[in-house]
């Protein structure tokens, strides 16, 4: 569960590239996380910031010996800050990969990917893996936070972008790019991940379009593997789902949108 | 210390008997199931369940946690399975060869003793837990653990449903634990658990409202350490059965503090989180201090503490 | 915002007017001389002093402190300088133009009237905060602010004995921190400053003894931050008169909180030893807060957390 | 208060030297002290652990733009375990100098110096600038531990050095040595810091030779500028000195060693 940090880079604006030499890493399907310490690990124990911070696995890379997993941060409060000062040979702690992935989008569909955020992160290998039309709409408040363009962009798949401000690609929300897109018909498969008011408009268009809708729940968590309860998501259906054991990944219509925090 | 003689690990909490004092704290370790990839459950003394009703509960809406300093604060708002399908579904996938210790809630007392019935001869229960931190419903919300009376009736209607062994679990919240721990032991429990979370609040400065959907949630974690140290020390005072120490246990160094204050065992809580295979660290860990330290008992390092004066 | 209004960040507790809501907690600033090249003082509200007794105190042998998760215990045992030297010698010397808040302390009623009187009309003593945290010499080591009897003999005690602004200082150490608060009020407190340290123990492994002297401490510092702010919530709802939130607070972002969970003003304890600008740098940081929040006075913020449903 | 870390290197076993640059440094007399944060600040608050540790000041360079001060110290527990990680470039929060000096030796007398453990760090400075005679005895667990040994050398002075195990200079206890020195009479100065134990001998022994005797005391500290009334050390005609306001040096004869945790 002890990773070493191989690489770290910035990755424009707020966010960054960190990838960590993992010793049995046993691959990852789209849309799965793993939960890193807040920080790198120092020779002593620190008990604050207590917790670790789930994020996607963004890319893996076989290299001799073992494996590179790659995640994509955005330096967002204590841990992610902290996070940002490891240097390569430092180690942090890794859990996972953990969470149910995204369904394969249909090999002869349409698929839209949605990502807004930080939720950028969890589209990318989803987007690589997929086999038929892929549309991948990016959103961010602007240009500079904008996370992981080049990437999508050097996959070859239609992308299109939209920020608030206008810095980056359109300027608005990346759901008028889904409300567009939609129009174009075809029911295709939507894939959302970012902040909750973005996946759930975007949860909304697709039902009307009558399209089939994945969204990757970025809720608080404490263990990323379904002990705590601390991360569940209120369902449509009455009860909750876990975010960590039964999604991240959800069909958009099992969510109960009114109570999600 | 190879040549030495293995160090003898057991533990007897109220008449459970545990290979080792390390246990898992309840709604920290879920059913026991989750943490199969991660740890060995034969590594540990035993592990508590995640607190059981009559009836399936749902818990509360999100947020549920939020992190503080060394800490973190959570309502989860006792969301289970329910006592039936515990013991249907949840006891069997258990692996073999880990004490089971089932923790119980109610919102009054004859639902802790009708909860504590349905547990009684099931195998692989081998211990009660009584979560006492329950608002009780018809004292406008005071927690069971809270009120001495309310204490007592609780103990009596659990002690009476139940020949497993007993134990109570103590809320922190309150002015004195040695009185607390009395009532429990004058009604016949068989021993306390302490503590629970502490009662917290934290804020979203951002939206200027409560981080937590439910407004209060209870503190854990190691920041709460030193206040359970102190509490277990004062129970173990004021009581001669038995008291299995809770807060903030993260490596074998606080777990042993515990035995010295005055714990038979100890339970790893929120650090099951932070790292799913802390419970066995911080029993194999006992076992390398005790034998780098000459201690070839564990149980002999209980009330040990040298107090000056 | 430099073109907007100056942020009004003047504050009443109690009767006492404070030009910005940071004073520094009994204790931790000494006699407010200490910090003189690290801090002007007239950059923050108030600073309450070290308890003062009748007579000069020793307090107690080493060791006095020792570090915990994110926060600290200590057992200083009220070593001062008593109530008449420091109106001779630790008043005179203090700067002008910052508030002084005098801390009572005392083992009957009687002592802390008597401590109360002496430093009614002194000039430069603003108000007095009555350190309810003393154990109750006749009640059998019992603090006067963990039984609600006593803790309103003391208020009765002391209002009667000075017209100074009367703050009472609770203990948290009791299962409810509305009921002590109610007493305060009803009894004719000008407010209430909560919380004092948490009760705790720490152990020290190596030598298998308490790690303070005194065996039992005091935790302060962020690890109690989310219990001081559960408490000051639950005592604004229970009285109305003004109450001073410490517990924890480092940062501006700190003490705002506080503020919207119904505190007037805050005091900085452990924080001033970490860093002994952080008073000041919490007033100047709760005033760029509301000026990128748009608000324009400060006292407005005291007890608007918005709680669901 | 805030320095950045300009050299961190080794020094033999669990020892480090750690050169802070530091901007406005007003120059230390020998004895004096520095509160320095627990291992290097990240870039978010960490509430833990939450203490600085006292360390004594080492030595001071003049460096273009300021100075840079020297502390040398042993990696004891999780503070010093931590602030060992801190690398060049990386910020500590230094308040100091605090605390009062050891007196001048006498110009014409002669001069015992006693250090032990990380003792041996607030005594370099006085043996570099005594103007009399000045005999160092230094003491430690094993050669691995002993902290200091070359730049004492290096100044000239007369040295000796006792171990526990014998793997440096005698076995045996430093305060062996200093039984010795003071049998060859003529009523010297001592000066000792080290553990408790070990200066309350040096205090018995130095006292019998009718030898003024100065100690300087390692107590917890949670400032180190006199308000939080922690550091607290029992004076032998009743009452407490603070360590970090009255000392930590003091003259031995006026601690209540009986009571000195
Ligand atoms: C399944 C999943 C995958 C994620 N993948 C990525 C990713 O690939 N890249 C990325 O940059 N971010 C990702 N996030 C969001 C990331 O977890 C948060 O940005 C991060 O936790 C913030 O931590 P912090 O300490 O900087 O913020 P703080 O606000 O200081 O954190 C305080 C607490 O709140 C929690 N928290 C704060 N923001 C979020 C959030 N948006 N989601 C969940 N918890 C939060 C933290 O985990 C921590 O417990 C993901 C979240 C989830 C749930
Ligand atoms: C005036 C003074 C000068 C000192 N100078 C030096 C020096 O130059 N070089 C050096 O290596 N050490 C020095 N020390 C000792 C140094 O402060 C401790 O080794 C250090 O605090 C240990 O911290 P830790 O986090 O590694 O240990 P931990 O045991 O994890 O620390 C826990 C707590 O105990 C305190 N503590 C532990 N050991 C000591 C100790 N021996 N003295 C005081 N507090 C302690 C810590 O400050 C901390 O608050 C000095 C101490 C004092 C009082
Ligand atoms: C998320 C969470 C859920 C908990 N649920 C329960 C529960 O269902 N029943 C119970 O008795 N205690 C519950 N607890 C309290 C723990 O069992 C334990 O008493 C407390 O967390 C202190 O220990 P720790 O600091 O090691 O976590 C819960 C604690 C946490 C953090
Ligand atoms: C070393 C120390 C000494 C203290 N002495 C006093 C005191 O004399 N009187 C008092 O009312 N509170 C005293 N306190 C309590 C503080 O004023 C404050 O209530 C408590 O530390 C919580 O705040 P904090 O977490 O910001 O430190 C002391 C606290 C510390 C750490
Ligand atoms: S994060 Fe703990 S159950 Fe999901
Ligand atoms: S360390 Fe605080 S008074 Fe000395």
């Amino acid at each position: 569960m002890d990773a070493e940090v191989a690489a770290h880079a910035d990755a424009g604006g707020p966010n960054r590239r960190l990838r960590l030499r993992v010793a049995d890493w046993p691959g990852f399907a789209p849309g799965q996380f793993a939960m890193l310490s807040a920080g790198a690990r120092g020779s002593a124990q620190r008990d604050d910031p207590l917790l670790p911070r789930p994020m996607a696995v963004y890319r893996e890379h076989a290299v001799p010996g073992g494996s590179e997993v790659e995640i994509l941060y955005k330096v967002h409060g204590r841990g992610t800050a902290l996070l940002a000062d490891a240097r390569p040979g430092d180690r942090v702690r890794l859990l996972g990969p953990l969470g149910r992935p995204f369904p394969d989008p249909p090999a002869g569909g349409r698929a839209i990917l949605v990502g807004g955020g930080t939720g950028i992160a969890s589209l990318y290998e989803l987007a690589a893996r997929a086999q038929g039309e892929v549309l991948v709409l990016l959103g961010a408040r602007s240009a500079d936070d904008l996370m992981g363009r080049d990437d999508f962009a050097a996959l070859g798949v239609s992308l299109d972008v939209a920020s608030e401000d206008g810095s980056a690609g359109r300027r608005g929300l990346v759901t008028d790019l889904l409300a567009e897109a939609l129009e174009e018909g075809g029911a295709p498969s939507v894939y959302a991940c970012g902040p909750t008011p973005m996946m759930r408009a975007a949860a909304e268009l697709a039902s009307r379009a009558s399209a089939a809708t994945w969204v990757s729940l970025e809720n608080p968590m404490a263990c990323g593997f379904g002990v705590c309860l601390g991360c569940a998501a209120p369902l449509a259906g009455g009860g909750f789902g876990l975010v960590c054991r039964d999604g991240p990944v959800f069909d958009a219509a099992a969510i109960d949108w009114e109570n999600l925090a | 210390m190879s040549a030495s003689a293995p160090i003898n690990t057991a533990v007897d909490l109220g008449g459970i008997a545990l290979r080792n004092p390390v246990l898992t704290a309840s709604g920290t370790f879920g059913y026991g199931t989750e943490f199969g990839p991660f740890l060995d459950l034969r590594r540990i003394g035993g592990f508590v369940a995640k607190s059981l009703t009559l009836e399936p509960r749902h818990g509360n809406l999100p947020a549920r946690i939020v992190e503080t300093p060394a800490g973190m604060l959570n309502a989860i708002g006792l969301e289970n399975v329910g006592v039936d399908a515990f013991v249907r579904e949840k006891l069997p996938a258990l692996p073999d060869g880990v004490p089971v210790v089932a923790s119980v809630f109610g919102s009054e007392p004859a639902s802790y003793a009708e909860v504590c019935k349905r547990l009684t001869g099931v195998p692989r229960v081998a211990g009660l837990e009584i979560n006492a931190s329950c608002p009780h419903v018809k004292s406008g919300g005071i927690e069971f653990g809270q009120d001495p009376t309310l204490l007592a009736d609780l103990v009596r209607a659990t002690r009476s449903a139940t020949n497993l062994p007993l134990l109570i679990k103590l809320s922190p919240n309150v002015t004195s634990i040695a009185e607390m721990a009395r009532v429990c032991e004058d009604q016949g429990a068989d021993g306390i658990s302490l503590i629970n979370t502490l009662q917290a609040l934290e804020v979203d400065l951002a939206t200027r409202r409560p981080a937590l959907r439910n407004v209060l949630g209870g503190l854990s974690g190691p920041a709460i350490r030193p206040v359970a140290l102190r509490m277990v020390w004062q129970a173990s005072r004021a009581v001669a059965i038995p008291i299995c120490g809770i807060g903030g246990i993260a490596t074998a160094e606080d777990a042993l503090k515990f035995l010295l204050c005055g714990a038979s065992a100890v339970q790893v809580g929120t650090a099951n989180y932070t790292n799913p295979m802390a419970a066995a660290e911080v029993a194999d860990g006992i076992v390398a201090w005790c034998a780098a330290n000459g201690v070839a008992r564990v149980a002999d390092l209980v009330g040990t503490l040298e107090v000056p004066e």
